[in-house]
């Protein structure tokens, strides 16, 4: 883990190697470790930067607040539940103080979550909540808030706008929970609004493209195309970009990323909704370091996605980025650094 | 024509072996006579010795590795891998193979998750099995009764059950059992975890039929020749259909306690599961193309395969060159079991 | 000529009756009617691809006729599938071997008639299989060890199994398809006793062969076919040798074995030295000079095979050096000694020799492809002109030369694999066995061919079981024994007995040589 | 004379494909041959048969699906696919096959963008090739110098590829290309799309390699009886080892045609594809276990699968009921190809 060179941070001229509370969005006033903090991690797949970010941010802050990183695993894809509560395991064979863990499913984690739990070890969900009482905390991005946000933006630009959903993975909470809030916000109060074609897909540029051009063959109109993750969105720029269609179909993307932003610099894609994965990552560090010190957080109530675990920081208020914006987009809560290697911190 | 592209490159590897028939009943060398004695246990390894190999390696680099804690782990994952590659293993005899197993796991979990919830565990576990079953009949019947490849039906059926599973449970997971569901999975009794129980009965009632009954004789015989077992009255086609039951209802009992163990109907259980059995298999020393191989290596297979992941996990290896080590690994395990019995004949 | 047995008189055990049967562009069979007694030894015999082993899979089940009645004791039978053949006591040893080479000489033997557990029925009975397998074994060959691997078995011993297997189904009728093409005489001799004694308990016997003496010696009647029609259906003690010549090919046969020209030229193409590979063979030295035929005899399994393939480097030798025209190499694989110039005819043709996917125009041509080859292209009217001037040659009958190589009687095939040799221009040629299987007819103008290619300066390195191919075609032959040469005789010293003397190794014979 | 040939290799192919014997036996009766007759147009189809069938069925429920524009999409489609089983079929033919090729357009993705960035377009496409090619003499000498199954070398360079794609790139895709990148995924001479005419270029080498020259009758002569091809001095090792390098170097092709298409190095590019190239070349007639096979029919297993996803995505039908529809539709063409295959002899 390369946790450890914290010790190496300069910390001359009064700078404080640790992050301050505008690092956390205001969310958290950091703290530092009072005893050991060793950290796991067991994320779904590092396939799409959504991911790498997050381990990024919480590598970055473990640096920063003098935590290491003893291992951070990926189960390769959403589908490999099995393998997740297996790596979950052998974290606990690591006797890891805590694990950042993104469940790949909600009640499927539970107990492996309970199971970690009770061995004394704190459990923080970041991004995907387990079915556990006993997991510390979780952090999510308000996923249907990001949806709604979408339907809203379509909705002012054309009350009668016809859409195509690229809903991401079947069975994902994040992608369904991100579609049911354009729905629902369709059916409260966008009437006019109208969903022509879904379909749910891997998280995979290639086939989003192979989608959509299939979906642009029919000549069907099509104003807006809904994408739940940044390469289903990219697929589409490109497919649109292909037939010479950029300009008739806006193309909205819930991630901002390296590609996404290039995208919406050349016109390809019309929408970019910061999910704040970095932060995400930060603020898990943090939520970790609380527990393993016995600090209280006290979180804002609100109504959650998930009746579990009990306690969740929501990240709600995520910046959306339109072609107006170009040039003055912040990219440090969304995207790692260039030379990060999540595999390796 | 056997299918036989294994057993053929082992024919023009040990060249020469097949002559000799001479050799066995009589002396080799003296001295080699010498040779062949002292390392002979060694050698008889093959498989074995590579999984101890690795077992040492790890216990040095790790010693939370060898701890009794770390064994009853390691055991439970490999008890889960080993009930689908004895599954895998009746169609490899037979001349063929089943790749749509994963799939099967799919459809048996969301099946099993609904009668679960009308109609209690029992009835659970049986519909799991029927499930994964009927599968295994419809490729048996398929492939027997028109002939055809069993690698393309049984990859028509990974999409199809898989888009079965996801079609019945609408692409979420099935939720909410009550706490007796996670026996299955993540029950003991005594030192002796539920899957590692379970995966015994399955290998010694596997072992039985292949080994101690007509079936398990026309099996080995349609394998290794199917022409020569058809003269010779074997109902070959029939024998062929019962090896994919076998492994649907195999697959069915691997299932549920797979369901059990993420203690939910998962459509996308499984995933990539049928490639994963089928290298245990293949590890250790059957012939894709039917024919040759004794259940008891498969065993072996199965154990290098999931101690590789949970050492590699206890080690920290990132995780992507924990992909490229297991490729090394596998091929190396291979490549020295091939080794051992050229030397040996 | 073999004892009279009971009355002909009685029904037939089956009777085959206007039997037809087309493949793609040939009619196998055209209506043949065939009566087959229990108790009597019925002979087949015809050219290849006369249609003989088509009838015989047709009689077993194996395949279906396009027409035609199998009636079986008077009773119209439909044997769909080899399983109901069998249960109606219908035995069949095929032409091609159908033995599961992965599993033992036991398992091999019980394959489809597993003993069960006499309670549990689904349970194999694995102490009766054994003594059951030991005991049908040792009327055969009691040399063979029943847990052996079959694929690890010579030819021979491979066919004995077969036999072994038949004897152990409770049969009426017997039908055996060239069961003798790689059997010694001795190995023979306890074949017929057998048969005889099978005979004698009222079985019928079917017996396909194209050693016309042991249809004399066997067998009670005798039918020919040609070109899938009947010729005729004779009693065996009515009808001589050349008269059955006559049926099958049309004509007489007159010259058998090719006279010889002129001696051998001093060059040497291939010279042993010291070559072992126990325990297969031991310590063989042998010379074979341009321009002579040189034969290995001995009984089969006396490790003739296992030198032919160290020759070639199918396998190679642990001591000893192999010279090549001169030339002492290093032989790693077939791929060296390919290209140095010598072709090899594999004994078993099903194994090493055939891919039966191919058409036989791309079999053939497939150790000729750098004579023909240009640059590494190939031109298909190349190999079509190759193909046509070698069938002329060899007599191959195929519909043409785009069929798939499985689709010709066992025998055309066996010239497929004789013709790859040919057509590969070498200058040293190593035959295992290359007549087996080969019709009466054929046989001769290939006896002839080989000699055409000594004349032309090859070498030639043979074995054969049939000890008068050796005698009438060889001009030195090496006597084996237990993989050690035991003798070397020219043709002139050479005589069925004599080299009968040193194979069996009745005395202690000092080496010559 | 070419004509002479196209009946040869007719021949081959449908000579003995059938595995279980029982095929022999079925005779074509007096009716059944005039039936034979009548219908033998259609029934020497068989394949192209189904894909025809398919492309009717489609046009009747979807009349924009037979419009020019989807058909230069759906031949765009299909040429991405069909280099790839081009690239499996010399494998195959050989008695082997290559299940890391999805592995290796991964790792020729990265390679690619990274050797773009450096010296230019040209250079990329250079180094695509020479990163799968190289793979693929890895997977060839591996296999043939130590006689291993492919099965578990080229498992375990799934493994590896995938490993090593993502530990260049950090898991993270490489973006950032000028606007000629896309030329040889997306661009066009004439009607034809640049994958089409790529695509064909290597069918037709493809096609002279297997049935012009030396090489190509050494691989028929291995895959079809390896002990037989060995014995008639071929050199089977070189010959095996050719066909996994050959398979490679063509995927590296195809690798830079998707790059290109994806306009970015993906390390994840390709998961799956394996499965799919093989299905094309198995579904378009060859034996898995070698010696068997037209170049020429691999086009139609590729087109059936094109074709198949193209017009269920434009009849809108659900992503799990297309995966149904997807596995029936296979497994039905192969068995109608059987059924023919049956009749006609
Ligand atoms: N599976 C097949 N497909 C096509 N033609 C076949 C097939 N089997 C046999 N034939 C043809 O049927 C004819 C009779 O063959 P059969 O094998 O019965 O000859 P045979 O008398 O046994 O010859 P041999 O003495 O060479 O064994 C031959 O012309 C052969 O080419
Ligand atoms: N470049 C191509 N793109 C699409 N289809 C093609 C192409 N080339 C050939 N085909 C189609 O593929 C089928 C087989 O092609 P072709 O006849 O050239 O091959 P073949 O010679 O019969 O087979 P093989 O190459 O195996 O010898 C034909 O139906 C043809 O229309
Ligand atoms: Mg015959
Ligand atoms: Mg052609």
């Amino acid at each position: 883990g390369g946790g450890d060179d914290s010790a190496d941070e300069p910390s001359s001229g009064g700078e404080v190697a640790g992050s301050t509370k505008a690092d956390l969005g205001g969310y958290l006033d950091p703290s530092a470790p009072e005893g050991e903090c060793k950290l796991g991690m067991a994320l779904p797949h590092f396939r799409d930067p959504f991911w790498v970010a997050i381990a990024y941010g919480a590598a970055d802050e473990a640096r920063r607040a003098g935590c290491t990183i003893e291992a951070v695993y990926e189960a390769g894809g959403y589908e490999n539940l099995d393998t997740q509560i297996e790596q979950v395991e052998d974290l606990i064979q690591l006797d890891v103080d805590a694990i950042l863990f993104a469940p790949n499913d909600y009640e499927g984690t539970a107990a492996i979550a309970d199971r970690a739990a009770d061995s004394g070890t704190v459990v923080i969900n970041l991004a995907n909540m387990s079915a556990s009482e006993k997991v510390a905390y979780g952090v999510n991005n308000y996923d249907p808030a990001v949806g709604e946000a979408m339907a809203d933006w379509v909705a002012e630009k054309n009350p009668d706008a016809k859409i195509a959903v690229l809903s991401g993975p079947a069975g994902a909470n994040w992608a369904m929970d991100r579609v049911k809030g354009f729905e629902d916000r369709i059916a409260e109060s966008h009437p006019g609004l109208e969903v022509v074609f879904e379909k749910s897909t891997d998280v995979d540029r290639a086939v989003a493209q192979q989608v959509v051009e299939d979906w642009l063959v029919t000549g069907d109109q099509i104003d807006a195309i809904i994408a739940v993750a940044a390469p289903l969105g990219e697929g589409a720029g490109a497919a649109l970009e292909a037939e010479g269609r950029e300009g008739d179909t806006d193309v909205l993307v819930s991630t901002l990323n390296e590609e996404t932003l290039n995208f919406l610099e050349q016109g390809l894609v019309d929408y970019v909704q910061s999910e704040r994965p970095v932060l995400t990552g930060r603020l898990g560090v943090q939520l970790a370091i609380k527990s393993l010190n016995g600090e209280e957080v006290d979180l804002p109530s609100y109504e959650a996605l998930t009746p579990l675990p009990p306690k969740i920081l929501y990240i709600f208020d995520a910046p959306v980025y339109t072609s107006d914006d170009v040039g003055s987009i912040e990219t440090s809560n969304d995207m790692a650094p260039e030379d990060f290697d999540p595999s390796d911190v | 024509m056997p299918q036989g592209n294994e057993s053929e490159t082992n024919q023009v590897t040990e060249a020469g072996r097949e002559d000799d028939g001479l050799s066995k009943s009589s002396k080799p060398s003296s001295r080699r006579l010498e040779f062949t004695r002292l390392s002979a246990a060694l050698l008889q390894a093959g498989i074995p010795l590579a999984a101890v190999l690795l077992c040492v390696f790890f216990a040095i680099q790790e010693p939370r590795f060898a701890t009794l804690d770390n064994g009853v782990n390691v055991a439970r994952q490999f008890a889960l891998l080993a009930v689908f590659a004895f599954a895998q293993a009746f169609p490899v005899l037979g001349g063929g193979f089943d790749i749509s197993i994963g799939s099967q796991v799919g459809l048996a979990s969301v099946v099993m998750a609904l009668a679960t919830q009308s109609w209690g565990l029992a009835a659970g576990l049986g519909m799991s099995v029927v499930a994964a079953g009927g599968v295994g009949v419809v490729n048996g019947l398929t492939i027997s009764t028109f002939g055809v490849s069993p690698f393309v039906v049984t990859l028509g059926m990974l999409s199809f059950a898989r888009g079965l599973a996801l079609y019945i449970s609408d692409g979420v997971p099935i939720y909410g059992f009550n706490d007796n569901f996670g026996f299955l999975g993540e029950g003991e009794i005594g030192p002796l975890s539920m899957p590692f129980i379970i995966a015994t009965a399955v290998f010694v009632i596997g072992w039985i039929v292949l080994n101690r009954t007509t079936y398990g004789r026309h099996l080995y015989a349609t394998g290794g020749n199917v022409e020569a077992a058809r003269l010779a009255g074997i109902p070959v086609r029939r024998v062929k259909a019962i090896s994919y039951i076998l492994c649907g209802v195999i697959t069915g009992i691997g299932a549920a306690v797979l369901t059990s163990r993420v203690d939910s109907g998962q459509p996308n259980l499984g995933t990539g599961l049928e490639l994963e059995a089928l290298a245990a298999v293949i590890i250790g020393g059957f012939a894709l193309g039917g024919g040759e191989g004794r259940l008891g290596n498969v065993v072996w297979g199965a154990i290098i395969i999931s101690i590789l992941s949970n050492g590699l996990n206890l080690l920290r290896v990132s995780s992507y060159i924990q992909l490229m080590a297991i490729g090394v690994v596998i091929v190396t395990a291979v490549v020295l079991d091939g080794w051992r019995k050229r030397v040996r004949t | 000529m073999t004892t009279p047995t009971k009355a002909l008189d009685e029904r037939p055990l089956l009777t085959a009756s206007h039997i037809r049967k087309a493949y793609p562009g040939v009619l196998a069979l055209d209506a043949v009617s065939l009566d087959l007694y229990g108790g009597e030894v019925h002979a087949l015999v015809g050219e290849n691809g006369a249609g003989k082993s088509t009838l015989i899979k047709i009689l077993s089940g194996a395949v279906r006729p396009d027409g035609g009645d199998l009636l079986m004791g008077g009773v119209a039978m439909s044997f769909n599938s080899p399983v109901q053949a069998r249960r109606s006591g219908v035995a069949t040893i095929y032409q091609e071997g159908s033995l599961v080479g992965e599993l033992t000489v036991e398992e091999n033997l019980f394959l489809g008639q597993e003993l069960n557990h006499p309670r549990m029925r689904f349970f194999t009975d694995r102490a009766r299989m054994a003594k059951r397998a030991r005991s049908a074994l040792d009327e055969i060959a009691p040399q063979i060890d029943i847990s052996t691997k079959v694929r690890d078995l010579p030819a021979d011993q491979r066919q004995l199994v077969e036999i072994g297997r038949a004897l152990l189904a409770s049969m009426r009728l017997l039908i055996l398809d060239e069961p003798t093409s790689s059997l010694n005489d001795r190995e023979i001799e306890r074949l017929f006793d057998v048969v005889e004694r099978l005979k004698g308990k009222g079985v019928g016997v079917v017996y396909v062969t194209h050693k016309l003496a042991e249809v004399q010696q066997i067998s009670d009647k005798v039918t020919v076919l040609r070109d899938g029609c009947l010729v005729a259906t004779r009693r065996t003690d009515e009808v001589e040798i050349p008269d059955l010549i006559r049926m099958m090919i049309g004509r007489d046969l007159s010259e058998w074995f090719p006279a010889v020209k002129s001696g051998s030229v001093p060059q040497e193409a291939l010279r042993l030295r010291g070559l072992s590979r126990p325990p297969a063979f031991d310590d063989v030295d042998l010379v074979v000079r341009k321009g002579e035929i040189v034969g290995l005899a001995g009984l089969e399994g006396s490790g003739q095979s296992e030198l032919l393939r160290a020759v070639v480097g199918a396998e190679v030798a642990s001591v000893g050096t192999i010279e090549l025209f001169g030339e002492t190499v290093r032989i790693d694989s077939p791929v060296d000694t390919v290209r140095l110039g010598v072709a090899y005819i594999p004994g078993d043709r099903q194994r090493d020799g055939v891919i039966p996917a191919l058409s036989v125009r791309t079999n053939l041509a497939l150790s000729a492809l750098r004579i023909i080859g240009r640059n590494g292209f190939i031109r298909p009217r190349d190999e079509e002109e190759l193909y046509g001037s070698i069938k002329e040659q060899l007599d191959i009958r195929a519909r043409d030369s785009r069929t798939a190589i499985r689709e010709l009687s066992g025998g055309n095939q066996q010239k497929v694999i004789l013709g790859r040799a040919i057509a590969a221009r070498a200058r040293l040629f190593v035959l295992d066995e290359p007549t087996r299987g080969v019709d009466v007819g054929a046989k001769s103008h290939i006896y002839q061919l080989v000699r055409d290619l000594v004349d032309q300066e090859a070498g030639v390195l043979l074995f054969s079981s049939e000890l008068e191919e050796v005698l009438g075609l060889c001009d030195v032959v090496y006597v084996m024994r237990t993989g050690k040469v035991v003798a070397r005789l020219t043709r002139a010293e050479a005589s069925e007995e004599k080299i009968a003397k040193l194979a069996f190794g009745d005395d202690p014979v000092p080496r010559s040589a």
